[in-house]
């Protein structure tokens, strides 16, 4: 056994068996029952516009990998692009026209990602940064919110019809269907209280389909592609914090932040303010808390910033939620909080071992 | 023969003050020259220019009644025809009146509602039946695309309310379909037809509440 | 007894039973020896000897330089063959100056050995510290500092407590464990001593939750001496880090730029301490050191007291050669250990450890980019950002990284282990300080030279002026010059 | 009350002078390598906005609509401006020494930052009272200071990124401008009347 | 129109004096130099060199603190006039990195002629006339004049060489990282 | 400094030093208005009159302007032209005002203008000055009518629409259809469009000055 003259790398010489491939993959895993669930509800319209997002996303990857003449195949694997697409999917309306998950992976990879110098160094989440460019440029297509078509059940349209839907851009009549996010805020704005059209919309006949308490919360009920299961979604969430992928830190701060910020307007106002529970378990909510503002790329990376920054994501989620004109407020509060992310590092980098907060030696103190 | 500035002994001192640079006020005198200087420029073109740009500026506001009220049904100047009066909220509101033969033909005053992103302006014509002569929309921040289909510009929609007036359609009628009115909304986009019905029918209100005064003949 | 905690730590793979279980074995007699001059941190020493001289065990063979330094000794008796550049044991493949020594076989102690102090306690903590230090004791927890410099700390700080550190929190090592179950007598008795030299009234010894027999032969040690405490620490590295350790146990946080001895805090290691006990009984020097042999590519893992010098070759063919190829030869722990140039370097007196380990183990993989985890900042246990610091060395901004906090890193290598993408984050840490030290050793020549050329130009201007002084009266007589 | 935070929310995030007005973008692409000098430079020009807007506003309710002088407006709110940024310089170099050393340095930049002659003529369009000027002044240079000092803060982790050379400086900026504006969008439809 | 002009004009004045007062009474001690340097700035005030102004840029450039490439908006012509003001070069290549040196004198050629001794401004050589010198590596700062002077070439510039108190880790291949 | 040459300048202007996509300068209206490309050549146009005429001013009064008040008597002389143009616009090409109107007096705070008072009309001739006022003014407009058609047809699918209005109905011809409205990305004209077209315009002046030879010049190197 020989090794050449001088050693070139430093030690140590042991390391964990985590990898970036490894940890994208368990974050797919995680998203697969929900993700199935879901494509099982919307049928097979969503599962094209899913293959066809992910697709997308991992072509306009490698076109970008080609043209900046970096290594192929190993980026194209480590599963981030995958999971990009996974991700903006889920966040798509399920009946949604192929061409928005095209170019919904356009702004995701070379746009927001590949132009930053790839993994690692984009400032705001592709994901997200995609759904909303979509969301501002094609607020009508991105609204469209279809009642649940489970598949193999009578009124789930036939692959030449779903064919016909996803790349044909021809939406069925009497499908749509208003989420109850987006019910309330339509309702508020011609002066409906919110408490009478939360119980509305359990019995508003001029939606297609309206869910039910239980619906609620299994997730049978209208919405995004990925995001109706609450229940689901917690589950792989729990699942992520015990491989350790993720840490409560985020997570619990959105979902408190959003549900303390609601239960106290609601208590306030409840004809203006929608309950805390209600802005917990509607909308992106848990998607958003578990896999999206958890994106380890634009949140923070000590355990301190990423409360700070959990709370942000819940305190702006209420606000847009609540003022704004924008029905959703998930993926803006995601990306509002990406762009103060290098501060809060900056300021919340942990105290050095030895030294005060400011860096100083501390004073020398004996012991007793 | 040569002209020397120099000669001249303000200039000569001046020069001799520029050289040394000395004394706070030789900034001022600079300054103050020049804005001497473009004072009188700008307030010669002001001069020059104030008539025609007060022509012009009428000729707009012609232009644009002339929008809500059509040319043929009066023979006087709407814009200089005006009466102020306090709208709903109590604000001053100014009136433009059209008169045929000095009778008061129709009459057009600012509307406003609230769209998607703020506060739209419309221009509302009335006749003296209380019949919409033309709205228009003056100012507003809807999104391109969606709520901007309010201008004659991008679509056809405001120019359906011609004719109509309260009791026709019947009040509770002035609504988007969606509400159970008679009006189409644009699709993916309710708040803003919502907003300008409000509008309107606001301002039929109005001139249903003051018509008297409205066409009282002064 | 109740402990503090230490922020972050990892928990790496132990694989201790490799050779936690196989008693200290003697290497018989090697038939060369390689003593190099510098084996300690300081000012490498001068030697004594020359090419053909005969010496004796125990022989001083190389004698210290200054305050920071510390002597040799022969650890057996024989010829000295050469004394020449020799690689080191250094991952640069550098030479250093080397005395080759070919034993005889006779293994004869030196005459000349100092005498054992009947009652150490009773004699002046100086002639302890003296006997350390010609002894050549140096700090075998891995820094090798002289240890008779830390002794003397109690003259200028009022010290209570002395830790003795017997956490061996490096994976594979089992040496300290080794030495623990089977000489508990001896640490304690040189811990004791050490205490007293220091003024200490309190002797803590931490061990690690994970060595329960050696817990138990230092608790029945122990016994017998009221002031001495034991501490089974919770499994974690780097627990054995001095500041880490001196943090758990009595809770103080050394501040940064301080040593622990401001607060009253020694640390020595478990060898140190026996090492200590065998100066001061036997006036025996520091000539052999237990090196635990271990690592999937060694045949039959081992935990072998080696004579200071002995070859790696030497100490691996002893264990049976390799069971499959080594990725790479580690002295010391695979966390904070060296890699190997080759295997014809010696051991010396801060070897703790021979590692060959095979790529399985290491599981190093080419890097990825970084994702941004936040991994290494919560597990480093120093407080530091690893990612920032990696980011702004790689892109050349030292002073930036300084100003992070990369000197008070102490290299312990968690956040290379936790890192998913593989950044070797420990090597640009390294790299930084070198290339800071280097700075500064710039500086300072730079500095040195303005002085210089000052002296020089002021020289030249008073001969200048002597001469043309000289001139006046009468021709100046050229000539000599100084250099 | 109510109406003045509504007002300030609209003037500092709704319609910010940045990311959605685009005043004072030269400063905004320019100044923004370091967050210290964001904070400078958002500082400095918080305190010339706000009483150069009272100024102007002054000058406008007292000179400009009484003598009918309106097509001055430009010639004389500059004028104001350089004079806001001059007393300002003065007072802060009499009155607070430390504070003169931090803001200093930007003062002459800013008579030439659009931000502040753009929210004077946004005043005078508003119609706003006094207070009001005053507020919503403040609020817009609060918002201008904000997203220079949000903007500063993704330059510095943009400078330890690998960007590629095509896009390395001025475009990956406008990229992170146009994303940042992006995210801010989702404020719009705040109402804030 | 008079209001016009004439209330233009006082705001002129007052704001001319102000300035003029100002300008009096927070004159700076100027730096001829970087008055010089600034005024060859565009002065566009734009900041992209990293500096808040010109005037910043222009001491920094004095002081050597900033490179002639600094300013985007003046381009080469600036760079070339900047470099050209303070007598530096503008060509990047010359940069390269230079390794230390130190100087060996060749005991074999050296004939004591003490030349190299006067040459040495640091007194890094040792000798007297008709004896071999011996440069000391640690004073010797390598700067080459003594064996230019010496007249037989014995004198030689080598590296110095790494020894293992001086060596440390080289700088991770930057492919690791993309 | 040597007077350029009338070629340089006009290389300088269009191309090399240009205003927007070289030196980042005049962002605000370069944001502002190009949601269409005919609002970008309306500005232009009227930034170029502006600033050719500013230069000119400047440099024919150079030698009385005191150090202290050199940028308020700028920044006036930029105002009162703006203001004239305004005013004569308004009342003689009304038409053509009432596209331009809102944007003029924004003119007043554009850095650019200013910019080459400072760094060219201050220190050259008037004829110089006259013509870097000029060339800069039509590479402004360049950039601006180059960012405005690309936002108008990603964002509107049409270019040059209401060309007519700007430039008289022989102008007609212009306005262009290029996709169904339907079909157009609103974010290119909101805000974040404005961000990101420039970034990209810049891109490819980078790409193209690659290709011819020039490199990468890298303007604001210090930011990234
Ligand atoms: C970016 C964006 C801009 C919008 N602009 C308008 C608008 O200008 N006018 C409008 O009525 N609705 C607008 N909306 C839609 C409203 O949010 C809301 O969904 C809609 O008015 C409700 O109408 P619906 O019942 O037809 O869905 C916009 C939505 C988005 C996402
Ligand atoms: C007076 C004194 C000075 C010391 N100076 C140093 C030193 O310069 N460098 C050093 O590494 N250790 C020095 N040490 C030893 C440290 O206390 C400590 O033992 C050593 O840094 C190794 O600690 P570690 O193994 O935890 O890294 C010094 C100790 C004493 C008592
Ligand atoms: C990360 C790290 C881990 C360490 N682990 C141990 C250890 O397990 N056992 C040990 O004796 N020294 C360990 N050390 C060295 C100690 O800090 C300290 O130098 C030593 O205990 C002092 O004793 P000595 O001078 O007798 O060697 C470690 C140092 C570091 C930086
Ligand atoms: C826990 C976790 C969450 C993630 N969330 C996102 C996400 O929300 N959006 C996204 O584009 N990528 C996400 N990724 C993938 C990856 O970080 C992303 O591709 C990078 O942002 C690209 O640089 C996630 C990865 C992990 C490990
Ligand atoms: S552990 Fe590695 S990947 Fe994670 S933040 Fe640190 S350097 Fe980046
Ligand atoms: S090697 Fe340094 S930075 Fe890394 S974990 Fe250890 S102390 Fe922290
Ligand atoms: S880059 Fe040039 S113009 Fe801008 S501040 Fe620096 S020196 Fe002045
Ligand atoms: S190279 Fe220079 S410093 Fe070195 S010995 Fe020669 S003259 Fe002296
Ligand atoms: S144009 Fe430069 S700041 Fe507005």
């Amino acid at each position: 056994m020989s090794q050449a003259a001088t050693a070139t790398i430093s030690g140590p010489f042991a390391h964990n068996t985590n990898t970036v491939q490894r940890t994208m993959f368990t974050v797919v895993l995680a998203l697969s029952p929900a993700t199935l669930f879901n494509l099982y509800l919307f049928g097979w319209p969503s599962i094209f516009l899913f293959a066809v997002t992910i697709g997308a996303c991992l072509a306009t990857e490698a076109i970008s990998l080609l043209l900046a003449g970096r290594p192929l195949w190993r980026t194209l694997t480590d599963g981030s692009a995958i999971l990009t697409g996974w991700l903006l999917a889920m966040t798509l309306p399920p009946w949604a026209p192929w061409w928005i998950g095209v170019l919904g992976a356009v702004i995701a990879i070379p746009l927001s990602k590949q132009a930053f110098g790839g993994l690692g160094q984009n400032l705001f989440n592709p994901a997200m940064v995609a759904r909303v460019a979509l969301l501002v440029s094609f607020p009508v297509v991105m609204t469209a919110w279809i009642a649940p078509h489970p598949l193999f059940s009578d009124h789930s349209p036939s692959v030449q019809q779903s064919v016909a839907i996803t790349f044909g851009g021809e939406m069925p009549d009497g499908v749509t269907a208003a989420t109850a996010l987006g019910y309330v805020k339509t309702e508020l704005s011609r002066g409906v209280p919110v408490a009478e059209s939360l119980t509305e919309y359990g019995r508003d006949t001029t939606l297609t389909y309206t869910p039910d308490l239980m619906d609620l919360a299994t997730g049978y009920k209208p919405g995004s592609l990925g995001e109706t299961s609450a229940v689901l979604i917690l589950l792989g969430g729990l699942y992520l914090m015990r491989r350790r992928i993720i840490t409560w830190h985020i997570p619990v701060t959105v979902l408190g932040t959003l549900f303390v910020m609601g239960t106290i307007f609601n208590l306030v106002d409840s004809s203006r303010f929608a309950p805390g529970l209600f802005h917990v378990f509607s909308g992106a909510a848990f998607l958003g808390a578990f896999f999206i503002a958890t994106d380890y790329v634009t949140s923070p990376v000590s355990e301190k910033g990423q409360i700070i920054f959990g709370i942000g994501v819940g305190l702006l989620t209420w606000v847009i939620r609540t003022f704004a004109g924008y029905p959703e407020g998930m993926a803006f509060a995601v990306l509002l909080m990406n762009s103060v992310t290098p501060i809060i590092d900056q300021y919340t980098r942990p105290r050095l071992f030895g030294r005060t907060r400011k860096g100083e030696p501390l004073p020398i103190k004996v012991s007793p | 023969m040569t002209f020397d500035v120099k000669a001249i002994p303000l200039v000569a001192n001046f020069n001799q003050m520029m050289a040394q640079r000395e004394g706070a006020m030789v900034h001022g005198i600079i300054l103050g020259i020049f804005c001497l200087g473009f004072g009188i420029f700008l307030a010669l073109t002001e001069l020059a220019t104030h008539n025609s740009i007060a022509d012009r500026a009428m000729e707009d506001r012609q232009n644009s009644l002339g929008q809500v009220i059509p040319k043929t049904i009066h023979d006087n100047n709407p814009v200089l025809d005006t009466l102020t009066l306090k709208d709903d909220e109590g604000e001053d509101l100014l009136i433009y009146r059209a008169r045929q033969n000095g009778q008061v033909t129709g009459v057009a005053y600012e509307v406003h509602g609230s769209g998607y992103a703020g506060r739209m302006k419309f221009m509302l014509g009335v006749d003296a039946e209380g019949k919409v002569l033309g709205v228009r929309a003056l100012s507003h921040k809807e999104t391109p695309g969606l709520g901007d289909k309010i201008e004659t510009k991008k679509g056809d929609w405001i120019l359906q309310f011609v004719g109509l007036s309260i009791g026709n359609p019947p009040l509770e009628k002035w609504k988007v379909k969606k509400d159970g009115g008679k009006f189409d909304q644009f699709t993916g986009a309710t708040i803003t037809p919502r907003g300008t019905i409000n509008a309107i029918r606001s301002g039929l209100e109005f001139f249903a509440a003051n018509r008297a005064q409205l066409l009282e003949v002064k | 007894m109740k402990l503090f905690p230490i922020r972050g730590g990892i928990h790496p793979d132990y694989h201790k039973e490799l050779s936690g279980e196989c008693a200290i074995e003697t290497l018989p007699l090697p038939t060369r020896l390689y003593l190099p001059v510098q084996q300690h941190i300081g000012a490498p020493a001068e030697i004594l000897v020359s090419e053909g001289e005969t010496v004796k065990k125990g022989q001083l063979i190389a004698r210290r330089q200054g305050q920071i330094s510390a002597p040799h000794h022969a650890p057996t008796s024989g010829t000295v063959i050469a004394v020449t550049e020799v690689p080191a044991p250094h991952p640069s493949g550098l030479s250093q100056l080397t005395v080759v020594l070919e034993p005889d076989g006779h293994d004869e102690w030196v005459t000349t050995l100092p005498e054992p102090i009947a009652d150490p306690f009773a004699v002046p903590a100086e002639v302890l510290a003296e006997r350390v230090a010609d002894c050549g004791i140096v700090g075998m927890g891995g820094a090798t500092f002289p240890s008779a410099v830390k002794l003397q700390l109690g003259i200028r700080h009022r010290i209570d407590t002395l830790l003795i550190n017997g956490a061996e929190c490096e994976p594979y090592l089992t040496c300290d464990d080794r030495l623990m179950r089977e000489h508990a007598d001896e640490i304690i008795d040189g811990a004791r001593i050490m205490a007293y030299a220091l003024g200490a009234g309190r002797i803590v010894i931490g061990i690690e939750e994970n060595k329960p027999q050696a817990i138990a032969a230092i608790t029945v040690a122990a016994t017998a001496f009221p002031q001495l405490e034991i501490a089974a620490l919770p499994v974690k590295y780097p627990m054995g880090s001095e500041r880490h350790l001196t943090l758990a146990i009595t809770g103080l946080e050394t501040p940064a730029r301080k040593l622990t001895a401001d607060l009253g805090v020694v640390v020595h290691n478990v060898a140190t301490a026996r090492a200590v006990y065998q100066a001061v009984r036997f006036g025996r020097p520091l000539i052999t050191r237990v090196v635990t042999v271990s690592g999937e590519g060694i045949r039959t893992p081992k935990n072998i007291e080696a004579p200071i010098g002995t070859q790696v070759n030497d100490l691996i063919a002893f264990c049976g050669g390799f069971a499959q190829r080594p990725e790479r030869i580690i002295q010391g722990g695979p966390m904070m250990g060296t890699p190997l140039p080759n295997l014809d370097v010696p051991v010396v007196k801060g070897t703790s450890g021979i590692l060959a380990l095979t790529a399985a183990e290491i599981n190093d993989r080419p890097s990825d980019p970084c994702i941004r985890c936040g991994s290494c900042v919560n597990i480093c246990a120093c407080g530091l950002t690893p990612v920032e610091l990696a980011a702004r060395i790689r892109h050349d901004d030292l002073e930036g990284a300084t100003k992070l906090g990369l000197l008070d890193c102490v290299s312990c290598g968690s956040c290379s282990w936790v890192c998913p993408s593989h950044i070797p984050l420990v090597h640009y840490f390294n790299y930084a300080k070198g290339a800071l030290a280097a700075q500064d050793r710039e500086q300072r020549k730079l500095e040195r030279t303005k002085t210089l050329v000052e002296a020089n130009t002021a020289r030249q201007e008073r001969l200048a002026a002597q001469r043309a002084a000289a001139r006046k009266p009468k021709a100046a007589p050229g000539g000599e010059v100084s250099a | 009350m109510q109406e003045y935070i509504l007002l300030m929310v609209g003037a500092a995030l709704v319609n910010n002078v940045i990311l959605a007005r685009f005043l004072g973008l030269c400063s905004f692409m320019g100044v923004t390598t370091r967050i210290d000098t964001a904070i400078g430079m958002g500082l400095a020009t918080t305190f010339v906005i706000t009483v150069s807007s009272m100024g102007n506003w002054a000058v406008e309710q007292y000179l400009l609509e009484p003598y009918h002088l309106g097509y001055l407006r430009t010639v004389t709110f500059i004028l104001v401006i350089a004079g806001a940024v001059q007393f300002t310089e003065m007072t802060v170099r009499k009155v607070s020494p430390p504070l003169f050393q931090m803001l200093g340095i930007y003062l002459p930049l800013i008579t030439t930052n659009c931000a502040v002659l753009g929210v004077a003529l946004l005043l005078v369009e508003g119609k706003m009272t006094f207070i009001a000027a005053t507020v919503f002044a403040f609020a817009s240079s609060l918002g201008y200071s904000l997203v220079m000092v949000i903007f500063a803060g993704l330059r510095e982790r943009l400078a330890l990124s690998e960007v590629p050379q095509l896009f390395a400086g001025p475009p990956i900026g406008f990229i992170v401008a146009s994303l940042l504006a992006l995210a801010f969008l989702g404020f719009s439809g705040i109402s804030t009347t | 129109m008079l209001t016009a002009v004439g209330s233009l004009t006082a705001m002129g004045i007052a704001l001319g004096g102000l300035l003029g007062v100002a300008a009096r009474l927070l004159a700076v001690e100027e730096d001829p130099l970087e008055q010089e340097l600034q005024a060859m700035l565009p002065g566009s005030q734009c900041g992209q060199c990293g500096f808040v102004g010109c005037a910043q840029a222009a001491v920094a450039l004095a002081k050597g603190e900033a490179p002639v490439t600094l300013c985007p908006p003046g381009g080469k012509a600036v760079a070339e006039q900047l470099a050209k003001r303070l007598g530096v070069s503008v060509d990047l290549s010359e940069h390269a990195a230079q390794v230390p040196m130190y100087a060996v004198i060749d005991e074999a050629l050296c004939i004591g002629c003490t030349r190299c001794v006067k040459e040495c401004s640091v007194d890094g050589i040792i000798g007297t006339s008709k004896m071999m010198h011996t440069v000391l590596a640690e004073t010797c700062h390598g700067c080459g004049k003594c064996a230019e002077a010496c007249p037989t070439e014995a004198i030689t510039m080598v590296e110095i060489p790494r020894t293992l108190a001086t060596w440390h880790w080289p700088k991770p291949n930057a492919k690791h990282i993309h | 400094m040597a007077t350029p040459s009338y070629g340089r300048i006009a290389r300088d202007g269009l191309w090399d030093n240009n205003g927007v996509i070289a030196m980042l300068l005049g962002m605000c209206p370069t944001m502002a208005m190009t949601t269409s490309a005919t609002n970008g050549l309306g500005m232009g146009l009227a930034t170029a009159v502006v600033m050719a005429a500013s230069n000119f001013m400047v440099a024919a009064s150079r030698n009385y302007i005191t150090r202290e008040v050199r940028i308020p008597v700028y920044i006036l002389i930029v105002a009162a032209n703006v203001t004239f143009v305004d005013l004569t616009m308004n009342a003689w090409m009304h038409e053509l005002y009432k596209v331009l109107g809102l944007f003029i007096p924004l003119i007043v705070s554009n850095c650019l203008p200013l910019a080459r008072l400072e760094s060219f009309a201050s220190k050259e001739p008037v004829m110089p000055a006259l013509m870097d006022g000029i060339f800069m003014g039509l590479g402004f407009t360049l950039a601006l009518t180059l960012i405005g058609a690309i936002r108008e047809i990603t964002g509107a699918g049409t270019l040059f629409a209401d060309a007519s209005l700007l430039l008289g109905p022989a102008f007609k011809f212009m306005e262009m259809r290029i996709m169904p409205a339907d079909m157009g990305v609103l974010m290119m004209i909101l805000p974040p469009g404005g961000f990101l077209v420039t970034g990209f315009v810049v891109v490819g002046k980078r790409l193209i000055d690659i290709r011819t030879g020039k490199g990468i010049q890298m303007s604001g190197a210090h930011s990234v």
